[in-house]
């Protein structure tokens, strides 16, 4: 789009005067770069030094919340540039409620994980790619340039990779290759469609890539348009990751790094499950209608497959990985329910899930720094010998098992309140999901820390005061968001119910209109399919 | 009967066949050589017919160009071939077959 | 026959100024090899290399120069149109020059190590890089293939110059006979041109076919196959590219680097040019059969490139590929794809020179085990990272040019409605990472007494990768005014 | 007076935060007191908010009163607030709870001495507290389900208090497992209600038009469904005998008093969405567990067992009471029950605490004389669940047997089904108290039993009091005298009055009365004076309970297990292995092709040559088309 364009839509957008968003980018990469410049000869300053970049990263995201005017449904705080013209591509950001809270995850979680985690070796560049991983994820989640979009959804992966093959266990080279390869594989149609998303619809106008435009364009043929989406959905859901491609997930988790997995858990995936929301149904929406019962389905099958798989494994954290399936099998039914309560809870769970799974990560982690073993057979009656260590395990557990008064809870309920009104059947199974979440988590907590410790056991040390603090944070949001979700739901609700009439306008869908009484007759027969 | 362009063309056409076949079935490095030479033959006179039909020297003028390359060229492969003899004698093309896979 | 009078015998008008260039760099070998024979103390290393640099330098402010020149009066050609100044051939004037320095300096350090003799090495570089720039702004096919044998035979002996390995010699061989047998071809194609189009002019060619139907095409059609299997020899497009492999592992990494990047990039511009300006009115014929060798030539690099083990050779794979990316654009036959060849080709010139870099100063060419780079991340830290960069470009990650030039080639495909060839290209980019990856791999992830030796850097190699490394990344960054360069460079042919 | 409800779960709570912090610190036996406090205040709180609601008027819904703390889950149209609603329901409740649970809180004091996590059992027992009181409280399906899972949880940290018990460890995990199953239910049940009337509060709910008959009917079933998870119906029970690996005073208040009965309480406060169809199925299912229990009752001998048993047997009376839409009686049986189970509980404790944690019947004997306070509030506590008037336990069960009979459909089976089950009741209960306190001693010479501290006799006396004049709360035959019926009144969709004449009243309770008598005196004849041989009345088939639990465990042990284990290596194998398999199958592909890569200068050139004449042949051959 032309200069002229550019500087109306600035007019048009309450363009804050402090590029808050490009700083929320910058900061990191310059961290990198500052951590890189130290003198190897100080290897202790690496990561305080990289944690000071990543919490001024994280004291942005903050700041950008704080701001955040609560009921607007559009973007804010935009930041435009020219950047390719001649391609019709622009340096573009921007943030609304569904991307808001990810990216605050993003900020907080990055430098905790900093100062938690020691790495034993090379701590230089494991700070460079992890502060790069913190840019390159707030890069993916604030793009409004599909270019830009790709070229950070891309990025990340490259830290990680690193991260994995540097700093991981015995099996680091497969899993870091897999992961790698299965994600590029994802994304490698989806530039076609975007590259094809921009010309076709360009038509007469000059061609661009601002999603903000090409939403509402909608200039592509039904068909063309889905198999456009297709492409996209084949990216986001080996990210999310969804069954039946979500087996590089587990080999990753478990070779990565404590670090890795937490931010892996916590950040990366949401890349999925916010690209389908943000990509998938505000681009697409008739072609998401369509395939919404598919990949409600999908979902569906993750939360019981994934649970099911979960219970017969041996290593801990192998079974945590498999709960984040799960998990993210309840967010991918709530994006494809279409429903206000649904959606919401989706993005909330998105949050939700970074906060129980980063700690489960974190403890299983330190675990290992004790006993330099995962495997739940060679572990037993810790809690005897950790109590306050088990203690917090435990209410990272309940957390994900969706007791209520804690933060998993809420976001279950909100996905499956939702869906029951337009996936009534999928919902009923998918709520058998949290029958299996207590079996495999509780089942697995008695092997652990049940029973009568061994020699060993005796001597696992419990919490130190440090990691308690480390892992505090996450308790607080834990239990804070299981009791009062309000401030995030009343930022999210604008943005979604704003998706969700954009999702009407174009296509045939129409929500239900919940919450008022109304006598359904014979509902239990009726499929709201589409 | 009066001999037309035509002839000359299959006749440049059959050469740079012939010294092809030849590149392909024969194992030593000199053979090989004039196989080439025989191949960029066939194409002069190709240019030649061409000239004469269209009443061009240009085509003509090619010829030169062409027979002074194939010079350089016999003059290196040569060079290259004396050095890989003067090592291993009676080397064949097939003998150089240590790079592959 | 508009220039060329039987009676009364006018000479062309001759545009020195325009020849410039490859006048310089001749020069400059002459010079260097008068001096090594009259002064042989004195034609050190250091000398030849900085003759060379200076006479690369030289000419490169003269292609500037051009380039203004283009710029303000519009393109010209010179020498009865037999050679062209447009944006196109100083574009790669521009760029031969840049390989030619590099690859100075690369050799700098390496024929020193591999006791090779400098000058006659130099002054073959420099004739090979004169040829190469006639390649590239040849109007007239028998200049371009005299240029073509130019850049090639210079190229059959700084290969063979390592006289001492008889992989250098085997890897001469090869790519001379088979060099030779498809430049007959191809000679073969250009006499089948001047039957059909009674010229071996481009612009007259182009002429010729604009206003002329054929009755009869079966000529024009097989000149034009026949041009076509010669440049696709050269650069290295399936199924003509067994040569490549086996011949870049022989020879000594420099003029490996030389190849793959100049040699190739010459090819396309000889290719650009015939095909896409002159063959234009054509375009239906030939852009399928290109198609089907891009295809081809992607299979084939990524599939062969996972297999390797030898490090050269998966460089030697990956460019094999690289040019089928190439040939993607050139099949979409617009001008849009041209550009998004060049500004392929450009990019990943410094790319594969920069890798050839670190793979020649990683030891003698040998063999190349990736047990040899293990443990680089620690020993030679930025050397490393500089390395990965180069190879996550050429795997096409973002904030790379390579992601920039993949993308160019993909918009011009889907442009041009081929979304097959575009999500070929795109799944064929995601095999071929995995080589790259396990190059990363073995550099990083090491475990203890897996470390390979430590290897002796002269400081011009770090020169080069850094300058490579920075220009891939800035590329990546900003990478409009690459862009303008290439669109500016759109080959046109222009008489007089 | 009433704005005061939210101290009654805010109490427990600040207990739990205290022990939290100090609790390990401050030790035993003051954390065990800082709790027990709490749960005194609470219930003092509890009496005031009561005492408050009387003096409200009760006719107009005046004695219904809301109290929102926040919004808890505002999304869409969906509102769900943290809210308090107190109506005589959950007063009632409350009441008992707080009242019931200080008690027990007392008396683990005692009972807990020298455990090494003393303060932790606190704690958990405050937590429990507090999640109970939410679950009574909650004004809306939502905040219920809080405590629903709340206590779940608690439940959970409770049985296995003792982790280090395998079989301590299981139970717990089984408890909750199974209890998921009905939260499952519950979960469904909330969205049907909340799709169907557009809210989920219960003041909301009871007032809004009826839902469609096969919504209404699926509703009631899942909601019973949730009910029969947490007060181990058929057949989702087998969690309860296995929740007696807690400590004792657990299993009084968790798995008798309070926990075990939110299912009635659940059904009772949504009465007004329940079906007949609904009813019929609760009914027998009631029905069914009630002697189902009763019968393994008989042959147990861990003397926690056949309480477990009991309890399951009673909360099936209070299904049945329900299904024959006696819902008043329900909720009385839950009281008068929740006095005498808790007290015969606590009894059992004091008995193993006595006899050094020995629970084997057959191992105890004569007891009376070492301990009589325990053994005299435990001989009121079974003559009240023997159903021996006056004694509370007579009154709530007569008025159940009395609706059963009453019941449309199939009133008189119900009827005898109950009676059966109460004689039975009457036998194993006799038969445990001549087991443990009668007879001749069977323990070992080195065990020395003695009475309990007073922080644990208290209760028992306590409650041996409320468990003899309990019954009056709800006395028949005179209108006046059903005060718990006219204080509920209120919440009830369409109040349910018994219509059979008086005289049938006289004859069903006398009935039941003799039933009582013949069971007792058949536990006499045969266990004390042993007239009657006993081996026969222990039979296998009853001693395993019917095998149910080990059916079960064989089907999630060996099928169950198996196909997760199936699943888990077809993940491994099948769709990991595709994944593997896909990058194995391109270099096969490429290994297809390496042979063209010879080496051989000939074969290059062929190649150039074929490429080279099948170029020419396509752009021929495209001419000719």
């Amino acid at each position: 789009m032309g200069a002229a364009a550019v500087i109306e839509l600035l007019a048009a957008q309450n363009a804050v005067s402090f590029p808050v968003l490009n700083a929320l980018i910058i900061v990191p990469i310059v961290g990198a770069l500052v951590v890189v410049l130290l003198p190897n000869s100080r290897p202790e300053l690496m990561r305080p030094i990289g944690a000071i970049f990543a919490s001024i990263a994280g004291a942005l995201s903050l700041y950008v919340m704080a701001q955040f005017s609560v009921h607007d449904p559009g973007f804010q705080f935009q930041s435009i540039q020219s950047w390719i013209p001649s391609l019709g591509i622009n340096w573009h950001v921007g943030v609304d409620g569904i991307s808001l809270w990810l990216v605050v995850l993003t900020g907080l979680i990055t430098p905790i994980v900093l100062v938690a985690v020691d790495p034993h070796h090379d701590p230089k560049p494991y700070t460079a790619w992890l502060l790069l991983l913190q840019a390159g994820s707030f890069g993916a989640f604030l793009a409004l340039d599909l270019f830009l979009f790709f070229v950070m959804f891309e990025i990340v992966l490259v830290p990680m990779y690193m991260l994995i093959g540097g700093w991981g266990y015995d099996d680091r080279r497969y899993a870091a290759t897999k992961f790698f390869l299965y994600t590029m594989a994802g994304s490698a149609l989806m530039l076609v469609a975007i590259v094809s998303v921009a010309t076709l619809s360009s038509g007469s106008q000059d061609i661009t890539f601002n999603v903000i435009e090409l939403a509402q364009r909608q200039a592509l043929s039904t068909n063309t348009a889905r198999l456009c989406f297709l492409a996209f959905v084949l990216a986001f859901v080996i990210k999310v990751p969804v069954v039946p491609v979500h087996t590089w997930l587990p080999d990753a988790h478990t070779q990565a790094p404590t670090a890795g997995s937490v931010v892996l858990a916590a950040v990366m995936l949401k890349l999925g499950t916010y690209g389908l929301l943000r990509f998938g149904l505000y681009l697409f929406p008739e072609a998401s209608v369509w395939a919404a019962p598919t990949l409600a389905t999908l979902g569906v099958i993750g939360v019981v497959y994934g649970a099911i798989v979960a219970t017969m494994q041996k290593d801990l954290k192998r079974l945590v990985a498999y709960s984040s399936v799960a998990h993210m099998g309840f967010i991918v039914l709530g994006i494809f329910a279409f429903t206000t309560q649904s959606l919401e809870g989706g993005v909330l769970q998105m949050i939700n899930h970074g906060l129980s799974t980063g700690a489960l990560f974190l403890l299983v982690g330190m675990l290992y720094e004790r006993r330099k073993t995962r495997a739940i057979a060679e572990l037993s009656g810790i809690q005897s010998a950790a109590p306050i260590f088990a203690g917090f395990f435990t209410v990272a557990m309940l957390s994900s098992i969706g007791i209520p008064g804690l933060n998993g809870f809420v976001g279950e309920f909100l996905i499956l309140i939702g869906s029951y009104e337009t996936r009534r059947w999928w919902t009923v199974i998918a709520a058998t999901g949290v029958i299996l979440a207590a079996l495999y988590l509780l089942w697995a907590y008695q092997r652990v820390f049940h029973g009568e410790p061994t020699a060993d056991d005796e001597k696992t040390a419990d919490l130190s005061l440090k990691e308690g603090l480390v892992l505090a944070p996450f308790l607080a949001g834990i239990v804070f968001l299981g009791i009062y979700p309000k401030p995030l739901l009343e930022r999210i609700e604008p943005a979604v119910n704003n998706l969700i009439s954009h999702l009407e306008y174009h296509s045939d869908y129409v929500q239900p209109d919940l919450g008022d009484p109304v006598v359904v007759e014979g509902d239990h027969g009726s499929k709201d399919d589409h | 009967m009066e001999i037309t362009t035509g002839w000359y063309l299959v006749l440049g056409a059959l050469l740079f066949v012939i010294g092809g076949t030849g590149l392909l079935i024969r194992r030593n490095p000199l053979v090989m050589l004039m196989c080439v030479e025989l191949m960029l033959n066939g194409v002069n006179l190709s240019f030649v017919a061409f000239a004469r039909q269209l009443d061009d020297i240009g085509g003509q003028t090619v010829v030169f160009f062409v027979l002074v390359v194939a010079a350089a060229e016999v003059v290196v492969g040569l060079g290259l071939v004396v050095a890989i003899l003067r090592r291993q004698p009676g080397t064949t093309a097939d003998d150089l077959s240590a790079l592959k896979g | 026959m508009g220039d060329l009078q039987l009676v009364g015998f006018v000479g062309p008008s001759v545009n020195w100024w325009a020849l410039m260039p490859q006048i310089i760099l001749l020069g400059a070998a002459l010079v260097v090899l008068l001096v090594s024979a009259l002064a042989p103390q004195r034609a050190s290393t250091v000398f030849t290399t900085v003759t060379t640099l200076c006479a690369a330098s030289t000419s490169f402010v003269v292609a500037l120069g051009l380039w203004s020149d283009v710029k303000t009066d519009g393109p010209s050609s010179s020498i009865a149109s037999a050679f062209g100044v447009d944006g196109f051939s100083i574009f790669f004037t521009v760029l031969i020059l840049i390989g030619l320095a590099t690859t100075a300096l690369l050799s700098h350090g390496y024929l020193d190590r591999e006791g090779i003799d400098p000058p006659e090495f130099h002054a073959l570089l420099l004739c090979s890089a004169a040829g190469a720039i006639v390649m590239a702004s040849a109007n007239d096919l028998i200049v371009m293939f005299l240029g073509l044998e130019a850049l090639s035979i210079g190229i059959y002996v700084m290969i063979a110059m390592h006289h001492r390995r008889s992989e250098a010699r085997e890897s001469a061989i090869k790519y001379f006979v088979l060099g030779a047998f498809s430049s007959a071809f191809l000679l073969y194609g250009i006499a089948l041109t001047y039957g059909a189009t009674g010229s071996t002019n481009l612009v007259h060619v182009r002429n010729y076919l604009d206003v002329v139907v054929f009755r009869d095409q079966h000529l024009l059609m097989a000149a034009m196959a026949l041009l076509l299997v010669g440049l696709s020899f050269k650069v290295a497009a399936a199924p003509f590219h067994f040569w490549a492999p086996d011949v870049y592992q022989g020879a000594p990494s420099p003029v490996t680097g030389w190849m793959a990047s100049i040699a190739k990039a010459a090819g396309f511009a000889a290719l650009l040019r015939i095909f896409f300006a002159a063959f234009a009115s054509h375009d239906v014929d030939w852009a399928p059969i290109v198609g089907a060798l891009a295809v081809i030539t992607l299979v084939v690099g990524a599939v062969m490139a996972i297999l390797q083990t030898d490090v050269k050779r998966m460089l030697a794979f990956s460019s094999v590929s690289h040019a089928g990316y190439v040939l993607v654009a050139v099949h979409s036959a617009s001008a849009a794809g041209t550009s998004a060849a060049l500004f392929y080709l450009f990019t990943y010139t410094l790319m594969v020179l920069g890798s050839f870099a670190v793979v020649g100063a990683m030891g003698s060419d040998d063999e190349h085990p990736l047990s040899r780079y293990a443990g680089l991340g620690r020993s030679r830290p930025v050397i490393a990272i500089g390395f990965t960069v180069l190879l996550l470009a050429q795997a096409g990650i973002p904030t790379t040019s390579g992601f920039i030039a993949k993308f160019q080639v993909i918009a011009a495909a889907v442009d041009n409605k081929s979304y097959f060839i575009a999500a070929v290209s795109m799944v064929t980019a995601v095999i071929g990472a995995y080589m790259y990856l396990r190059i990363v791999m073995a550099m990083y992830v090491v475990d203890e007494g897996e470390e390979g030796p430590s290897p002796v850097w002269h400081w011009t190699t770090s020169v080069v990768v850094i300058a490579a490394v920075s220009f891939t990344v800035i590329v990546g960054l900003v990478p409009q005014f690459l862009i303008d360069f290439a669109e500016d460079a759109v080959p046109i042919l222009i008489r007089g | 007076m009433v704005e005061l409800v939210w101290l009654i779960p805010a109490l427990p709570l600040l207990g739990f935060f205290l022990l939290l912090l100090i609790g390990h610190r401050v030790g035993e036996p003051r954390s065990g007191w800082i709790a027990t406090i709490a749960a005194g205040a609470s219930f003092l709180a509890t009496f005031v908010v009561f005492m408050g609601l009387l003096g409200r008027d009760g006719h107009s819904g005046d004695r219904s009163y809301e109290f929102i703390l926040f919004d808890w889950l505002p999304a869409g149209s969906l509102k769900v607030e943290a809210g308090f609603l107190v109506d005589p329901l959950s007063i009632t409740m409350a009441l008992f709870v707080t009242g019931v649970g200080t008690l027990i809180h007392l008396y683990s004091i005692g009972y807990m001495h020298g455990d090494p996590k003393y303060s932790k059992f606190f704690l958990y027992l405050n937590l429990f507290l507090f999640s109970m009181l939410m679950l009574v409280f909650g004004n809306n399906l939502v905040v219920t389900f809080l405590g629903w899972e709340g206590v779940g949880a608690c439940s959970y940290f409770l049985i296995s208090f003792w982790h280090q018990r395998e079989s301590a460890a299981t139970a717990g995990k089984k408890a909750f497992v199974t209890n998921r199953v009905g939260d499952w239910g519950f979960m469904i049940a909330t969205f049907a209600i909340w799709s169907a009337l557009g809210t989920v509060t219960y003041t909301e709910i009871s007032n809004s038009p009826a839902m469609s008959a096969a919504t209404g009917t699926a509703v009631s079933l899942l909601l019973f469904v949730a009910a029969a998870g947490k007060s181990a119906q058929l057949p989702l029970y087998v969690w309860l005998p296995d929740a007696m690996e807690g400590p004792t005073p657990v299993s009084a208040m968790v798995h008798a008093a309070t926990m075990v009965t939110s299912g009635v309480y659940l059904l009772v406060r949504m009465n007004s969405v329940l079906t007949d169809d609904a009813l019929l199925v609760i009914a027998v299912v009631g029905a069914a567990t009630a002697l189902f229990a009763a019968l393994c009752a008989v042959a147990q001998h861990d003397i926690k067992k056949v309480l477990a048993y009991s309890t399951v047997s009673q909360l099936g009376y209070m299904f049945l009471a329900i299904g024959s839409g006696a819902y008043v009686a329900a909720i009385f049986h839950v009281i008068t029950h929740a006095f005498f189970k808790a007290l015969l509980f606590l009894g059992s404790g004091s008995v193993i605490h006595g006899m050094h944690d020995e629970q084997d019947m057959r191992k105890m004997g004569a007891l009376r004389a070492v301990m009589p306070i325990t053994a005299g509030t435990f001989i009121v506590g079974w003559l009240a669940i023997a159903g021996v008037p006056p004694f509370a336990g007579f009154w709530s069960k007569d008025e159940i047997l009395l609706a059963a009979w009453e019941q449309k459909n199939i009133g008189p089976l119900l009827w005898f089904v109950g009676l059966v089950t109460a004689l039975l009741t009457a036998y194993y209960m006799s038969r445990q108290v001549i087991l443990v306190f009668f007879g001749q001693q069977k323990w070992e010479e080195d065990v020395h039993p003695h009475e309990s501290p007073w922080t644990m006799t208290t209760p028992l006396c306590v409650l041996a009091g409320a468990a003899v004049v309990g019954g009056a709360i709800n006395l028949p035959l005179v209108k006046d005298w059903l005060v718990l019926e006219h204080f509920l009144e209120p919440i009830f969709h369409h109040p349910h009055h018994f219509s059979s004449g008086t005289s049938t009243k006289i004859a069903l309770a006398v009935i039941s009365v003799v039933a009582g008598l013949i069971g007792i005196s058949i536990a006499i004849l045969s266990w004390l004076t042993r007239r009657i041989p006993t081996e026969r009345l222990e039979p296998e088939f009853l001693e395993n309970a019917m095998y149910v639990d080990a059916t079960y465990a064989r089907v999630v042990g060996g099928a169950g297990t198996s196909s997760f284990q199936k699943t888990a290596d077809f993940d491994a194998a099948i769709v990991d292995g595709s994944v593997n398999g896909f990058g194995r199958v391109i270099m096969k592909f490429g290994q297809l092709i390496q042979p063209t890569q010879s080496g051989y200068m000939r074969n290059y050139a062929i190649g150039v040559a074929v490429g080279a004449l099948v170029i020419v042949a396509v752009l021929a051959w495209g001419l000719l088309l």
